[in-house]
């Protein structure tokens, strides 16, 4: 497998470590529901046989944070994204949704 | 207290470099290096504090320039490490800090890293056998880094000449791991060796 | 030499002129012991056959003899031990091993002789050895199975011999990128490789041979007016002299992987009697190419027929490349048995090298006028509409039973029998990610199906099997590759050839035949075999494979899968293609784990980190751990030491009563600043940060969102912004991967800058009541590090030496007054050598992880041990240090009720009842009382020493409710080294409770 | 319920159903035409007691066990391909109870002794073959931590032996003792651990269940559950509706697949995990032997292949093949530990899809789901507990309460904070 690192250029498997699911948001810890949202958040996986949206980390490279959709059917590498400019824009996206 | 000055030492225990024109290796550990990071929003200040203070355009992404004695490299998202030969003469950290105030952080890593250097007609064969990356003129060039692994150990590459000749830079302790590794990846184009 | 032994020199076999091996030299090898000779370009199965070599192995199990059945990589029959010693190698294909000067090679499965093998007996209980016997029998009685049974099983298992000692050679692994792979280099590869790398497109084409060219050379086909090989020639030179051009010759593409990534094993020196200096024996390279052209051929297939396993029946296409690549005829007197129409091309080759070919048995009964012609040509029998039913011979072939369309039998003598049963394209690259092959109803064979991204298809794989396509095709997909990966194709001109005729009617298998008949020849699985596995329900390909081992033996069944299928098609009455084909994994040969391993075994196996006082330890003797990739100073023993607990206890007290010097650069250091570094840490530190004054250290510990701690460390401010943190020694890089994680991921909108700097300090801890006093010596007068200017817990950034910067830490692990001072790693060395010089007045020692671990048990510190990834921090007694208020990682999962639980065990001190008993950890607690067993299980020893201090051993545990039970005494159970001790439960902290001594 | 019964191809079965050397003798002078299917090829009625998902090793145990101990039942295991195709016909057949913790140990003991009685159970040599599984430790902290989990073991009566270097270089003399990077200070040795022939677990619990009237159907893929209020009732498959009035999933490495037709998410994920074997030699290798420190572990297969494995690939698939870098990986582990076999060859590797769960233990449990059984997250470890899995699954599906050592598997042990997480590693599938 080979994954575009969006500062490296494209690079493989081994430079990378896999770390999960990037579709669950950390919950807010003092919402009433934390306790059950954390669980979710923390346990609960859809692990999808298509498409799949996962946190990689470029470590043996920059140390940067992905963002990858791949299949996890075929292993194609759909997209890599910083998970910085995702999360960053994820954050605005609530505070627009918000004012 | 002149005789308790401390002396600097090897980072290699075990160092016996090919000296051909095909292959030669030479550490570099008299280096002067800091890391600068950008502060968050303040990208655009400190390229152009750079810019002002050493007449270099900071490498957007993984390259590297050289001005006024310093190399700027690449050395991760929105971080950079400046080397410099000159080894006591100059406090890199301490002068960047003044010029970056504000707009960078600033760390010493002179002894985080020690450099490596190997060039001759072989240099490209010898570094694929650790190198993942594609080393062809085509695709890397003077000037190109990259953050890689060479046998297990981290490095920051990038290549200094045509001849060629490239630079490895691996954080101290795993020199000697590196080295070993590179004189039985070269053994097969030099001779006996000393 | 003296006597010349019998067969030596007298390559009987072996034409007078042609193929490509060189007469001018003659080489010398030894098979069983016996020496032949053969020349450079042969393999050792060419060169055996020319010295009328054919029986050369024995078969799995029931060993029967074998000849040599292929010319290639596919060759199930002759696989011979190959060199002796500790480069001895199993299982080595003889059609595939090069010869050179000196090569041994030993047959393998035999007992005492390859002629004469005792173990042929099996073959009487064949009846019995069925697919699948084993499991209905070796029951009863149930003792006799691990006693007798399996014994017995296990001695008849397996091959060839692995050698006895560690492999003398070394591998290695590299790299290469291409625009355009071109996988195979026969015509169809040739012709790609040219069209590609006429353009500007960077190309690397690989054959697993020596020699390029494939089928055509083995054919002696004629390309451009041309014999093959010398347009192979031509064709080479232009690849060699274009600098973006890389041939791969001995190199086999073994696996297909993602990305656009393919294996290939590059076998350097095998054709060698050893490596030359400094060149490994083989290389593995990692192949990355935008396009990839296949181009791999096609496998030939045999035909299931009574005695087909007998040394003398041979496949075609095998007796071409013999007769044409290595001047060999394999048999004076031939049958050729067919179903095609290139059997006839095998008749006419053998008459043209003069062998006597006896008739041309073709099974269809209506024959095209290609083979008319031949046999017109040669004169020779043509049988059609007929079969060979048998193959007659002991230990090799002395004739064929033939069934002619009438029924009627005839008896031919011969002692070679060329069979072709069609053609299997070699598709195996495109299934290993899981493309499907597909059925083609012309070819009867499988073609692939979808093949991995930037792949394409040429010549026999492809499903265009005649030398012409075969050229047209890789000419086209070469062009196409190079321009696909972005370089102009310019046109080349397709070579010609001689027409060809590839039609070919299915014929899998004979019936009506007398002795066995094999499908898969390695793992002896007969057609009798497949019957039975369709009879008990194993219809499914993979069933039929699983339940008879069908294909699974080192030659993959590559002449015996798609028989098997077609044969289990008609026992089931289905069609081939709803029958299905076995999955093909890599490697597509078979590589030596060596090559896999490359240069990481021994003490490459993984880097070694060195210290900065590596140098200095080493001089004194000192004994090292690995810890992690770390070497670090264990302890220092002196002479007079009788062993390493009396080192140990030195080196404590001397810590405790003067100084002691103690590494500790291995533990991780962060640099972290920006104005939001104090929240950001406050974030994943458990206990608050926000009030750390500058110039101040804190101890910290961080926890995973489930709230179990994952490191302890020390927090200092060294400015507003400024932050450095340290981490275990264990958790270095995963503690920085957390931090990155933390703050681009879940708090991206902080400004933080976190970097790495464990390396740039060499840090050393100086302990114990004279470490000021040494310090003093040390620290550039400026700076005032007395107690009131430098309290405990104080952080700052000082000069040594005069003039070195340096950093100095108050902290301690040992419970003694201590401190930390790092100065740039280059100065290490130099530094730890002054600490010392400067020491020497106080009765300075230097101490190792020992001794720094039994210190920080006495004082109940925690460290890896009881960060297990299990514990809390309550578990740990650090339960008051958790923020109350603060989000941080860990504080929501931290408060589930399993991990409040008061029952859980928890940490305290224990000391042994008898004082002079030794505490080991891992023992459990049980009451005084209670029973050993697990329902008694109390909690576990997770550190023990010997306290030089209290002057016995010494103990931290996990107790259940243990703070609740001080004083009780327990058992530390420990029957895995027959102990089992009295303990007391007491407090955790043995040495100075009140940390007086610290703070000085 | 044995008679009367005809092969898929409608021949009669004919005698030869017990497996013996007498039956086998018997056939040999038939040329071993009299031998029947070893389970029928069966076609899905319209509704069962019992539905099980998932003709694999715990699928078809479940249904062996369930028909045993708790029949009569109709019940069927419906496989999407054929049976044994999933992870038992995949991995590297190593069976021990060598665990650490409380959750753990008597459910994989209980494993063992069924092992252990198992031929004459099924009338069928699965080949258990105690040879012993020995793990190296290269350090003190090692030894300890050895120690600490061969003590847990003896607390619950299972054998565990700690051995120093000596005792090791005496067992296997071949390994690098001297120059290895990671010196070996000893092992853990359960001498009652081994190995067991993959495939035949599969067919001989097939023939097992089959015998006890089981319909076992192949190539019937489940593609959704009817629902019925909060109530399952029956599966969707590829082969027409099928109504049960229990469902059970042993799907393994599909168990979020599956859960996800119920709208259930598991605390799983799907990981690939390679397994190796090289060319046959002549044993020389007699247990298993496992390398911590080099991610690497290895048997000798009774046919004589090196069988052989290490880490996860590491990232969620669901593609049952693995990459280059641990391909590498492994055997770099290899090479580390017996210089000997660098000339050995890699004949195959292969994948298999791991459920993964979030504490590395498997889930044997109802679901949120009225007549929904779970059976899952068996991470690489779930061949030795095939036995126990059915025996207790069986125990579950027909009790509605969990067997007694299997009841630390819960699925809200996430929840409440009970994980059992023998690695510490946390929530993180692929790092357990
Ligand atoms: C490489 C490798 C090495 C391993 N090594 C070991 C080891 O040494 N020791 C050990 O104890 N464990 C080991 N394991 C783990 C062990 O193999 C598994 O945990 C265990 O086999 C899983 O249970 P199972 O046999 O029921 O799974 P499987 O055999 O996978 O059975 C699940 C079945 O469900 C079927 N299925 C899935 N979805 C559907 C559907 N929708 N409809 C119908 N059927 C469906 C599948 O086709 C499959 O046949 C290893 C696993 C692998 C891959
Ligand atoms: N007329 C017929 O019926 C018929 C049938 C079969 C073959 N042929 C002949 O076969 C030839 C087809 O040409 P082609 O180039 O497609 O096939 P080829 O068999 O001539 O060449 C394939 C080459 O690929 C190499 N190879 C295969 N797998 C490899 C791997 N994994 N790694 C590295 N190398 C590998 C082989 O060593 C071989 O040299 C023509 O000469 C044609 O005449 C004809
Ligand atoms: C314990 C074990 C031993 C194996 N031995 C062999 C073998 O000797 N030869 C072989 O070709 N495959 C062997 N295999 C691998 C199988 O052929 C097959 O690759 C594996 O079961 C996975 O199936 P798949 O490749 O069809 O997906 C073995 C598998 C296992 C689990
Ligand atoms: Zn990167």
């Amino acid at each position: 497998m080979r994954i575009a690192c969006p500062h490296c250029g494209e690079r493989s498997l081994d430079e990378f470590l896999y770390s999960g699911d990037a579709t669950v948001k950390r919950p807010d810890f003092a919402g009433t529901t934390a306790m059950d949202d954390f669980v979710t958040y923390t346990f609960e996986r859809t692990n999808p046989p298509g498409p799949h949206r996962e946190l990689w980390y470029h470590a043996a490279g920059c140390h940067a944070w992905l963002v990858v959709t791949r299949n996890v059917s075929t292993h194609a590498v759909a997209s890599v994204e910083l998970a910085r400019d995702v999360a960053l824009a994820a954050k605005s996206a609530t505070k627009d949704s918000a004012s | 207290m002149a005789d308790h000055i401390l002396t600097p030492s090897s980072a290699f225990m075990d160092w016996h470099p090919p000296a051909t024109p095909k292959l030669a290796a030479s550490a570099r550990e008299t280096l002067t290096m800091a890391s600068f990071a950008a502060a968050r929003g303040k990208e655009q200040a400190l390229r152009e504090a750079i810019s002002a203070a050493y007449g270099a355009v900071l490498p957007k992404s993984a390259g590297r320039v050289e001005a006024g004695g310093i190399a700027f490299v690449w050395a991760g998202p929105d971080q950079w490490l400046a080397i410099t030969e000159h080894e006591g003469a100059r406090d890199l950290e301490a002068e960047l800090k003044e010029k970056l105030t504000g707009i960078a952080s600033v760390v010493d890593q002179s002894d985080s890293r020690v450099v490596v250097r190997i060039s001759g007609s072989r240099a490209r064969s010898v570094l694929a056998k650790g190198v993942p990356i594609d080393l062809h003129p085509r695709a890397f060039a003077p000037g190109s880094v990259a953050i890689t692994h060479a046998s297990h150990v981290g490095i920051i590459l990038w290549q200094v000449d045509d001849a060629p000749t490239y630079e490895a830079a691996m954080f101290r302790s795993y020199a000697d791991s590196f080295a070993h590794w590179l004189f039985e990846a070269a053994a097969e184009y030099v001779s006996a060796q000393p | 030499m003296t006597a010349a032994p019998i067969g030596y020199g007298r390559q009987s076999n072996r034409l007078a002129s042609g193929g490509l091996i060189d007469r001018s030299k003659t080489l010398h090898f030894t098979f069983d012991g016996k020496t032949y000779a053969g020349h450079p370009g042969d393999t050792l199965a060419s060169a055996l056959l020319a010295n009328g070599v054919v029986l050369t192995a024995r078969s799995f199990k029931y060993h029967r003899p074998r000849g040599i059945l292929a010319a290639g990589s596919e060759e199930p029959n002759a696989l011979v031990e190959l060199r002796d010693g500790a480069r001895r190698e199993p299982n080595t294909k003889a059609t595939v091993a090069e010869l050179f000067d000196g090569l041994t090679a030993t047959s393998q499965n035999r007992w005492p002789s390859l002629a004469f093998d005792l173990l042929s007996i099996n073959s009487l209980f064949s009846p019995v050895f069925v697919a699948g016997f084993y499991y209905k029998t070796f029951m009863w009685p149930a003792a006799l199975w691990e006693k007798l049974y399996e014994p017995l099983i296990r001695r008849a298992a397996g091959l060839g011999r692995a050698s006895d000692d560690a492999d003398p050679d070394t591998y290695e692994k590299a790299t290469a990128f291409a625009d355009v792979l071109v996988i195979g280099g026969g015509p169809a590869g040739l012709a790609a490789a040219q069209a590609a790398a006429r353009t500007s497109a960077r190309v690397i084409l690989v054959d697993e041979n020596a020699a390029l060219g494939g089928r055509a050379v083995d054919d002696a086909s004629e390309i451009a007016g041309n014999p093959a090989h010398e347009w192979v020639k031509m064709l080479e030179g232009e690849l060699s002299r274009n600098p973006e051009v890389r041939i791969l010759r001995r190199t086999t593409v073994f696996g297909s992987y993602d990305g656009g990534t393919y294996g290939a094993l590059e076998r350097v020196s095998d054709h060698l009697p050893h490596p030359a200096p400094g060149a490994p024996r083989q290389r593995l390279w990692r192949l990355v190419a935008k396009k990839v052209v296949l181009a791999t051929g096609a496998t030939e297939r045999p035909i299931v027929f009574g005695g087909n396993d007998r040394p003398g029946v041979m496949l075609a296409g095998a007796v071409r490349t013999y007769v044409n690549r290595y001047g060999v005829v394999p048999g004076q007197r031939v049958v050729v048995f067919t179903n095609n129409d290139y059997g006839a091309t095998t008749a006419s080759d053998l008459v043209r090298a003069g062998a006597d070919v006896v008739a041309l048995v073709d099974s269809r009964p209506e024959i095209s006028d290609h083979v008319y012609r031949i046999t017109n040509e040669t004169g020779v029998r043509l049988i059609s509409n007929a079969a060979v039913t048998d193959a007659l011979g002991k230990r090799h072939v002395t004739g064929a039973d033939i069934r002619l369309g009438d029924g009627e039998r005839i008896e031919l003598a011969c002692d070679l029998i060329a069979v072709s049963g069609g053609w299997n394209p070699n598709i195996q690259l495109t299934t290993h990610l899981g493309g499907k092959p597909v059925w083609n109803d012309r070819l009867h064979a499988f073609l692939p199906g979808a093949v991995p991204a930037g792949m394409s298809l040429a010549g026999a794989v492809a499903g265009d099997l005649t030398l012409a396509k075969s050229l047209a095709g890789g000419n086209a997909a070469g062009s196409a590759a190079a321009d696909e990966s972005g370089h102009k194709a310019i046109a080349v001109p397709v070579p010609t050839a001689i027409a060809e005729s590839d039609a070919v009617t299915p014929l899998w298998r004979v019936i009506g035949y007398k002795g066995k008949a094999f499908v898969d020849q390695q793992n002896d699985v007969t057609e009798k075999d497949i019957a039975l596995a369709e009879r008990e329900g194993f219809r499914a390909v993979e069933h039929l494979k699983r339940y008879t081992t069908l294909g699974m033996a080192t030659d993959q069944g590559r002449t015996a899968n798609v028989n098997a299928l077609a044969i289990m098609a008609e026992l089931t009455g289905r069609t081939i293609p709803e029958t299905g084909i076995t999955v093909a994994r890599p490697p597509y040969s078979p590589v030596a784990l060596g090559a896999l391993a490359g240069h990481h075994r021994g003490k490459s196996f993984k880097p070694t980190r060195l210290p900065p006082s590596y140098r200095w330890a080493k001089e004194q003797g000192c004994v090292f751990v690995e810890t992690g990739l770390w070497l670090r100073p264990s302890y220092f023993p002196r002479p007079g030491e009788r062993d390493w607990l009396e080192t140990v206890t030195r080196e404590v007290n001397t810590v405790r009563n003067a100084v002691g010097i103690c590494d500790v650069s291995t533990l991780g250091k962060v640099d972290v600043q920006g104005a939001g570094a104090a929240a950001f840490l406050d974030n994943i530190y458990m206990n608050g940060l926000k009030t750390l004054t500058v110039g101040k250290c804190r101890y910290g510990g961080m926890l995973r969102e489930d709230g179990i701690l994952m490191d302890d460390g020390t927090v200092a401010r060294l400015g507003e912004n400024h932050f450095f943190i340290t981490t275990t020694t264990a958790n270095a890089v995963k503690v920085v991967q957390h931090m990155e994680y933390c703050a681009q991921w879940l708090w991206p909108e902080l400004d933080v800058q976190i970097v790495s700097a464990t390396e740039q300090w060499a840090q050393y801890a100086v302990a114990g009541p004279k470490s000021r006093a040494l310090l003093q010596k040390i620290v550039d007068p400026a700076f005032d590090i007395s107690d009131s200017g430098f309290p405990y817990l104080g952080v700052g950034e000082i000069t040594v030496c005069g003039g070195i910067k340096a950093r100095l830490f108050r902290l301690s692990f040992s419970g003694e007054r201590a401190y930390e001072i790092g100065v740039p790693a280059r100065y290490g060395d130099a530094l730890i050598r002054r600490l010392m010089e400067a020491g020497e007045e106080f009765g300075a020692c230097s101490y190792g992880t020992e001794a720094l671990g039994v210190m920080r048990i006495e004082k109940g510190h925690i460290s890896g041990p009881e960060l297990n990834g299990t514990t809390t921090p309550q578990d740990v007694g650090l339960g008051g240090m958790v923020a109350k208020k603060k989000d941080f990682i860990g504080s929501v999962l931290g408060k589930r009720p399993g991990l409040v639980d008061p029952d859980r065990p928890s940490l305290v001190g224990f000391r042994p009842v008898d004082r002079s008993a030794r505490l080991r950890s891992g023992a459990h607690f049980l009451a005084r009382d209670a029973r050993p067993e697990a329902a008694n299980d109390e909690g576990y020893m997770t550190s023990v020493a010997y306290s030089p201090s209290s002057g016995h051993w010494v103990g931290l545990g996990l107790l259940r409710r243990g703070p609740e039970r001080l004083g009780e005494i327990v058992r530390a159970y420990d029957p895995v080294r027959g102990a089992d001790t009295l303990v007391e439960v007491v407090s955790p902290v043995f040495v100075d409770p009140e940390g007086g001594r610290v703070r000085g | 319920m044995m008679k009367g019964q005809t092969g898929a191809t409608g021949r009669p079965h004919m005698t030869s159903t017990h497996y013996s050397i007498f039956s086998v003798l018997r056939e040999a002078l038939r040329g071993h035409t009299g031998w029947g299917p070893a389970w029928r090829n069966a076609e899905p009625k319209p509704d069962y007691d019992v539905v099980i998902i998932g003709g694999g090793g715990h699928g078809l145990s479940t249904a062996y066990y369930l028909a045993k101990n708790y029949g009569p039942l109709r019940i069927a295991v419906l496989e999407k391909g054929w049976i044994g195709g999933g992870n038992v016909g995949r991995n590297t057949t190593i069976v021990r109870s060598n665990y650490l913790l409380p959750g753990n140990i008597p459910f994989y003991e209980l494993s063992m002794k069924l092992w252990e009685g198992l031929e004459q159970d099924l009338n069928y040599n699965a080949m258990v073959s105690q040879r012993g599984v020995l793990n190296l430790y290269h350090s003190d902290a090692q030894r300890d931590a050895f120690a600490r989990r061969g003590n847990a073991m003896r607390l619950h009566g299972v054998d565990a032996v700690l051995l120093d270097q000596a005792a090791v270089r005496k067992m296997v003399p071949f390994l690098d003792f001297d120059n290895g990077r990671f010196p070996i200070h000893g092992g853990l040795l359960q001498p009652r651990g081994g190995t067991v022939r993959h495939d035949a677990v599969a067919w001989g619990y097939a023939r097992g269940a089959d015998r006890l009237g089981v319909d076992i159907i192949q190539n019937c893929e489940v593609k959704g559950f009817i629902r019925d209020g909060g109530r399952v009732t029956g599966v969707e498959t590829s082969r027409g509706l099928i109504g049960a009035k229990k469902i059970a999933m042993a799907v393994a490495g599909s168990s979020s697949r599956v859960a996800a037709m119920a709208g259930l998410r598991l605390p799983i994920e799907s990981h690939v995990l390679q397994a190796f074997v090289t060319e046959g030699l002549k044993p020389f290798i007699d247990g298993v032997v496992t390398f911590g420190a080099g991610h690497f572990y290895i048997s000798q297969s009774d046919k004589g292949g090196l069988v052989f494995g290490g880490d996860l690939d590491g990232y969620n698939s669901y593609a049952q093949r693995g990459n280059m870098p641990v391909v590498e990986d492994v055997c770099e582990g290899g090479m580390a530990l017996m210089p000997r076999i660098g000339r050995v060859r890699l004949l195959r590797h292969w994948g298999g899809i791991m459920d993964m769960s979030m504490d590395g233990s498997p889930i044997i449990d109802k679901t949120p789901v009225d007549g929904l059984y779970l059976n899952s997250g068996w991470c690489y470890g779930g061949f030795k507990a095939t036995p126990a899995s059915g025996y207790c699954f069986a125990h579950l599906i027909a009790r509605d309460a969990p067997h007694p050592v299997a009841a630390a598997y819960r699925l809200d042990r996430f929840a409440t904070g009970h994980a059992i997480d023998e690695k510490g590693m946390g929530p993180q599938p692929n790092l357990h």
